[in-house]
């Protein structure tokens, strides 16, 4: 029996084992850090890019540990490595890599290793999240993310405006994690165990426990605190005061991280894996038409505001609540579609064609210029494309991926959404593909407007020869992404539709 | 609901009564004559210098929030200090104790990084 | 069961989950804001361990009744710190201070 | 593979252009443009050659739409889990073919791209480089639609030409060219996000329908959806949705506001391919998608709609063209009329109808196209196109003169040049047709070719003839000349295939017959109430004898549609004929 302890406790920890590089990787940072930095909090000058190397090869070598991993049949420990945990994992590691690369200049050399080390925190906890089979760990990797999360956005900028962003931003944080806890202790009192897969086959069993009336409250308070980290809208307030104030490898961080945390969460709380038929009781079909009212006045709030914005990241954190509003309607959608494409397969596939084009995006803004003298407003963009036309170029195929013509993966992206949608054969998923064709036709507009101003206006910064080598790099594989998986999206859905 | 209930609840009703008559007495009988010396805060007979709310200088702050952080800690310490080393079924099995205690270790360690942080960046230096 | 049943146990977290969520909503001063926090997260350590009590989970309420108090306070730990630096640049810990950003 | 390097040939060169020498000098981008577009241009003469030789496709069976030489590659299987929760495949292909319609609107496309590079030989100087390098990702754009026979590689390219022609028009345009190239792009976009979604119902109804594996290849859907065609409710609703794109694109009337902003604001080539080839994207979406797909829908809501649309616009366009003072606006509203006719064509639904209206898209790229050249040139001269300031240019410009003549009398329906075969075959489809207005829309369209010739007319005669009034300009030293050789050389292939087009329009009938006629049968088997009773009709009147009309070499087979050249008005009754008020 001691043996059979060993190995589960043993097994476990392999499932996570590119977790703890990460993890072991960030211990080595932070306690290296201060032997560099003398009292005044200055170093000398590249340390920033030495600590960078190091996280890099870090990731790599997490990379390699994961590229060896195979998805294993769900046990009841406290890990699992089913697909999509497998693949979280590699869109996580994918993202680390982005954006360690678009922070490489962002941060002082003093506070260099803070930064590189809460980024490597906040791609742990996004791996653990994924990996996680019981709702306490669940919780733990969703503080794991959000903590470093503050660190992170503060660094890059110390004045008053970013201090602000990161106070805004935590209050709302430790609110949602509050409300997500709350949430997470009516469903282990009402069905009995912490064990998600125990809770998964319990629920659709139909077997409640003690009081299940709370079961419906229970979703909708998880629904509200992880709303709050995909920037649902009535939770959404945060967004654009934060990607203005923060950093922008912060905003960058922001606009995509959160996301793909606080997606994995709800199909990991919310619907189950395995097919248990279409009405089976999830805590999804609890919540009834929430979801749905959710993403609908997310893509409109998020379109319609967008509209007003003149200052670039404002405009682009709406853009991302206005997509949070399309990645609601594959949540929506879900497992449960007849002849059609699953729901949630579109999710992802949407998720990583979205992360490739925001952090594209983010990675161009930095190209541009330095934090000190940074691009604020779509003024300031005006006539980038004499200037810097690789620059231009990229930043344009970006914002035509958002907004999902077809040259780009962006299209690819909302057709699965809308087959899926449509494909539900519902009134609702019918209503919801509407919804979603006037808002791609609404986004048009704003993100045209920035188009038209890099290259139909006069250059407004007479010379630009600011040169950001990393940020240069960064955007190229987003680009690479954002045009590879246009002409050849198979293997990324194949992946996916075996994933989940 | 049984006794033990109602006990509980005379009992506090006690505690809130006792406190509140004798407020309720000090404030009516005592005789107020507002006097410049007596609104003197009581130092133990020292006169009292400068105001009573200088701000506390920094560092105070910051070791509250590590000694929070650490204190805390200590609560992780506990489940293992019971079960790790009694020998009925309850505790952690004979042949499992020293990976506990590797595991114990660890998180030793990794307490022992934030210690080494905190006070690499001056934190203890005490000006 | 005789005592006071489950029911109780959660109508208090489901109080003190009431009184966090409103002193969060009315406060503007920021460590008061994190006592709501604070409240919040105590509302739902109170839920679990309730369940724990007298459900026949036992233990793992209890494990998780642990890692909730930890997380509390670092989240408190943080919550300080921030308070800390923004009292450094606005001079008071009033949150509505913070205007830069209102354009 | 002929076919691949007409599509990429241009692609490849801009981005060639573009990535190596972004600062070229004009004189040098305009150089490689020119051999880029010739080259593309001789790629297709040589694909549409290998399609002649091809052996025909009369006898053999075939699906509704179904490509002649095609080329097809994996692109995206998507899984759909259907009751059981077994996942079938989807699949998604990079399906390029070519047929008889797509051939010569290649050409089409070409030809017009070499005559814009041409035409913007002086006029564009600054950022040259860039503008000959989008003028050639617009041509890919523009061949990929007619090449592409899978639903969403079709949508791909129909959206993929909104972007390049946004720069243009954009950046090279008149002076409102940011509102302009804005608007256009927008609601040109919103169109086509309604189409998008009809096409994914289309397709989502066919698999439930039939469990097709490649829903997305237009001949496997057409073919599927002619054994068990959709109820009809479900395609008349299907037919709005997708309609919507394809009727901003070619302007029907209600959305036609974008043309005439866009085409004034656009550059001389720019608007040579909005108005030459743009417009029939919307024409050809009709025919490739709406038709073979959704035959009843046609018949229910397309005809009523989509006829009195194109009347509307035949009659509203020609007015609004009389009364314009700007002739590059002139002319764009004589491309909604003359598309009008195009459309009135089509929605006949027989193959005289159809056939007119493809060779209508055909000759009205030609004309509007040379048109537009002209229209650029004149404006390089005297920098102004409002009627007012010009008059009696024939004295001064006389070769000017005659080609803005010659092709006027083209665009107007001239019988022997190209404009009259397209439209009088629309008509005569149209008056045919088996639907019970019919007549009146025939009749309402021929008032179109009158007004045509009046406000055509009424341009040429304020500007080329009367007494000589030339804009003032400062007299700067030479005066203004008449065409050079390069304006000759633009203009001289459209003016030639205008006159060829009039009177030996068969071989043109030949190439595109045998895919009209595929089509035709899937609308004619539709079990509809008004066309059953007179299904007879329709048989004994494709074999009425053709009078002679050997003299304009149109060999008189009865398959061919029927051309009554020599004696217009029909010497005798024809048998058994639906009345109007049948």
């Amino acid at each position: 029996m001691l043996d059979a302890l060993v190995e589960a406790l043993k097994g476990s920890l392999s499932l996570v084992l590119p977790d703890i590089v990460l993890l072991a990787t960030v211990a080595v940072v932070f306690f290296g850090a201060p032997f560099l930095t003398d009292e005044r909090g200055r170093s000398e000058a590249g340390l920033r890019h030495r600590w960078s190397w190091l996280a890099l090869a870090a990731v790599g070598f997490s990379g390699w540990l994961w590229y060896q991993s195979t998805p294993v049949e769900v046990g009841d420990g406290p890990f699992r490595l089913d697909g999509l945990a497998w693949f979280v994992r590699g869109l996580s590691l994918a993202t680390l890599v982005v954006l360690l690369l678009v922070n490489w200049n962002q941060v002082p050399d003093g506070a260099s290793a803070e930064s590189i080390g809460s980024l490597l925190a906040i791609g742990a906890g996004v791996n653990l999240i994924a990996a996680s089979n019981d709702l306490v760990y669940l919780f733990l990797a969703l503080e794991l993310v959000s903590i470093p999360t503050y660190l992170f956005l503060f660094l890059p900028r110390r004045d008053a405006a970013a201090q602000e962003a990161t106070t805004k931003y935590f209050l709302l944080s430790a609110f949602s994690s509050g409300l997500v806890l709350f949430g997470m202790s009516y469903v282990f009192g009402v069905v009995g165990s912490t064990n998600l897969q125990v809770i998964g086959q319990a629920l659709a069993a139909g077997q409640n426990g003690p009081l299940p009336m709370l079961l419906p409250v229970a979703a909708i308070l998880l629904i509200a605190g992880l709303g709050f980290r995909i920037t649902a809208v009535p939770f959404h307030f945060y967004a654009p005061d934060v990607f203005q104030g923060a950093g922008t490898s912060g905003a960058a961080m922001l606009s995509f991280v959160p996301k793909v945390a606080g997606f994995v969460a709800l199909i990991r709380l919310l619907i189950p894996s395995g097919w248990m038929g279409p009405d089976a009781q999830t805590l999804a079909n609890l919540t009834g038409p929430t979801v749905w009212w959710l993403a609908v006045i997310t893509m409109f709030v998020g379109n319609l505001l967008a509209i007003l914005q003149t200052d670039v990241r404002r405009l682009l954190a709406f853009s991302s609540i206005a997509h949070a509003g399309y990645m609601l309607v594959g949540f929506q959608i879900g497992r449960e579609t007849h002849a059609g494409i699953d729901g949630i397969d579109a999710l992802l596939f949407y998720l990583t064609v979205y992360g490739a084009m925001s952090l594209g995006a983010f990675a161009a803004l930095i190209a541009t210029s330095d934090e000190s003298k940074r691009y604020e407003t779509i003024d300031d963009l005006g006539g980038l494309s004499r200037t810097r036309p690789a620059v231009a170029l990229l930043m344009t195929l970006f914002l035509f991926s958002m907004m999902g013509l077809p040259p780009t993966a962006g299209f690819l992206a909302k057709l699965n959404l809308f087959f899926a949608a449509w494909s539900q054969g519902t009134e609702s998923g019918r209503w919801l593909a509407i919804f979603l064709a006037v808002n791609a036709a609404i986004a048009a507009w704003y993100y045209l407007r920035i188009i038209a101003a890099m290259y139909l206006r006069e250059p407004a910064h007479a010379e630009n020869r600011h040169q950001e080598p990393a940020a240069s790099v960064a955007m190229a594989c987003c680009a690479l992404v954002v045009l590879g998986l246009f002409f050849a999206p198979d293997w990324l859905w194949r992946a996916i539709s075996v994933v989940s | 609901m049984d006794i033990s209930v109602y006990a509980i609840l005379l009992y506090a009703g006690m505690v809130a009564g006792f406190v509140v008559v004798n407020l309720a007495l000090t404030h009516l009988l005592s005789p107020n004559k507002r006097t410049a010396v007596k609104q003197m805060p009581y130092e133990s007979g020292m006169d009292p210098v400068g105001d009573a709310r200088q701000p506390f200088d920094v560092k105070f702050y910051i070791v509250a929030i590590l000694f929070l952080v650490f204190d805390v800690e200590l609560l992780f310490l506990y489940p293992w200090a019971v079960s790790a080393y009694i020998d009925d079924a309850s505790g952690v099995p004979a042949g499992l104790r020293d990976t506990v205690f590797g595991v114990m270790l660890v998180f030793m360690a990794t307490l022992a990084i934030a210690y080494v942080y905190a006070w690499r960046k001056g934190v203890f230096k005490w000006r | 069961m005789d005592g006071v049943g489950l029911e109780a146990y959660l109508i208090v977290g489901a109080i003190l989950f009431g009184c966090g969520f409103a002193c969060l909503l009315v406060k503007r001063n920021a460590i008061a804001i994190l006592m709501g926090v604070e409240l919040l997260l105590n509302g739902a350590n109170l839920n679990f361990l309730a369940f724990a009590r007298f459900t026949s989970l036992g233990l793992d309420g209890q494990v998780i009744g642990l890692f909730v108090i930890v997380l509390a306070a670092a989240e408190a730990a943080v919550a300080l710190a921030i308070a800390l630096n923004f009292y450094n640049n606005h001079l008071s810990i009033d949150v509505d201070s913070a205007k830069e950003l209102k354009d | 593979m002929l076919m691949l390097v007409t599509i990429f040939l241009p692609l490849v060169a801009a981005g060639l252009m573009l990535f190596l020498d972004i600062r070229a000098t004009p004189t040098r981008a305009r150089w490689t443009a020119l051999i880029a577009t010739l080259a593309t241009f001789f790629a297709s003469l040589g694909l549409a050659g290998e399609f002649l030789r091809l052996p025909s496709a009369e006898g053999v069976a075939r699906a509704p739409v179904q490509p002649r030489m095609e080329l097809r590659h994996d692109w995206l299987t998507l899984e759909r889990t259907d009751a059981e929760g077994n996942s079938q495949p989807m699949r998604l292909e990079f399906y390029l073919g070519v047929d008889g319609i797509s051939i010569t609107m290649i050409v089409l496309t070409t030809l017009l791209c070499v005559c814009g590079v041409l035409v913007s030989w002086t006029s564009i100087t600054e950022r040259a480089a860039e503008f000959f390098a989008i003028l050639m990702v617009l041509e890919t754009g523009l061949i990929g639609v007619f090449c592409a026979f899978d639903l969403v590689l079709f949508y791909v390219f129909f959206e993929f030409t909104l972007i390049p022609l946004f720069f243009l028009v954009g950046i090279w345009g008149g002076p409102l060219r940011r509102y302009a190239a804005g608007k256009f792009f927008v609601y040109t976009l919103a169109g086509s996000l309604i189409t998008l979604l009809g096409l994914v119902s289309l397709v989502w109804q066919a698999t439930l329908q039939t469990g097709l594996e490649t829903p997305f290849s237009l001949p496997a859907l057409s073919e599927a959806l002619r054994s068990n065609p959709l109820p009809d409710s479900v395609q008349t609703a299907l037919f709005l949705a997708i309609a919507a794109g394809f009727m901003v694109k070619v302007p029907l009337v209600p959305f036609h506001t974008w043309l005439p902003l866009a085409h004034v604001e656009a550059p001389t080539a720019g608007s040579v391919l909005l108005a030459g080839v743009l417009l029939k994207l919307g024409s050809y979406g009709f025919l490739r998608l709406l038709m073979p797909m959704l035959p009843s829908g046609c018949w229910d809501v397309g005809v009523p709609l989509i006829a009195v649309m194109s009347v509307v616009g035949i009659i509203y366009g020609s007015l609004c063209a009389l009364a314009q003072d700007d002739i590059k606006k002139l002319v764009a509203y004589s491309s909604v009329a003359h598309l009008g006719f195009c459309m009135l064509g089509l929605f006949a639904l027989n193959v005289e109808g159809i056939s007119g209206g493809v060779l209508q898209m055909i000759n009205h790229g030609l004309s509007t196209g040379a048109l537009f050249c002209l229209v650029g040139m004149f404006y390089e001269r005297y920098h102004t196109r409002s009627l007012s300031q010009l008059g009696g240019l024939a004295t001064r410009l006389p070769r000017l003169a005659t080609a803005m003549v010659l092709i006027t009398f083209a665009s107007i329906g001239l019988p022997g040049l190209n404009g009259f075969v397209g439209e009088i075959l629309a008509l005569m489809g149209m008056f045919d047709a088996q639907h019970e207005f019919g007549r009146v829309y025939a009749a309402l369209g021929a008032t179109g070719v009158v007004l045509g010739a009046w406000y055509m007319l009424a341009m040429l005669q304020t500007a080329f003839f009367g007494e000589l009034k030339e804009p003032h300009h400062d007299d700067h030293a030479e005066p203004v000349q008449d065409l050079g050789f390069r304006e000759i050389v633009t203009l001289a292939p459209l003016a030639t295939l205008c006159v060829v087009i009039g009177l030996f329009p068969q071989p043109l009938l030949d190439i595109i017959n045998p895919d009209v006629k595929a089509l035709v049968t899937v609308l004619n088997n539709v079990s509809h109430p008004s066309t059953r009773a007179t299904q007879a009709a329709a048989e004994d009147q494709s074999q009425f004898p053709a009078t002679s009309s050997a003299s304009f070499g149109i060999p008189a087979d009865e398959s061919v549609a029927v051309l009554h050249l020599v004696n217009p008005s029909p010497a005798q009754p024809r048998p058994a004929n639906p009345g109007i008020g049948e």
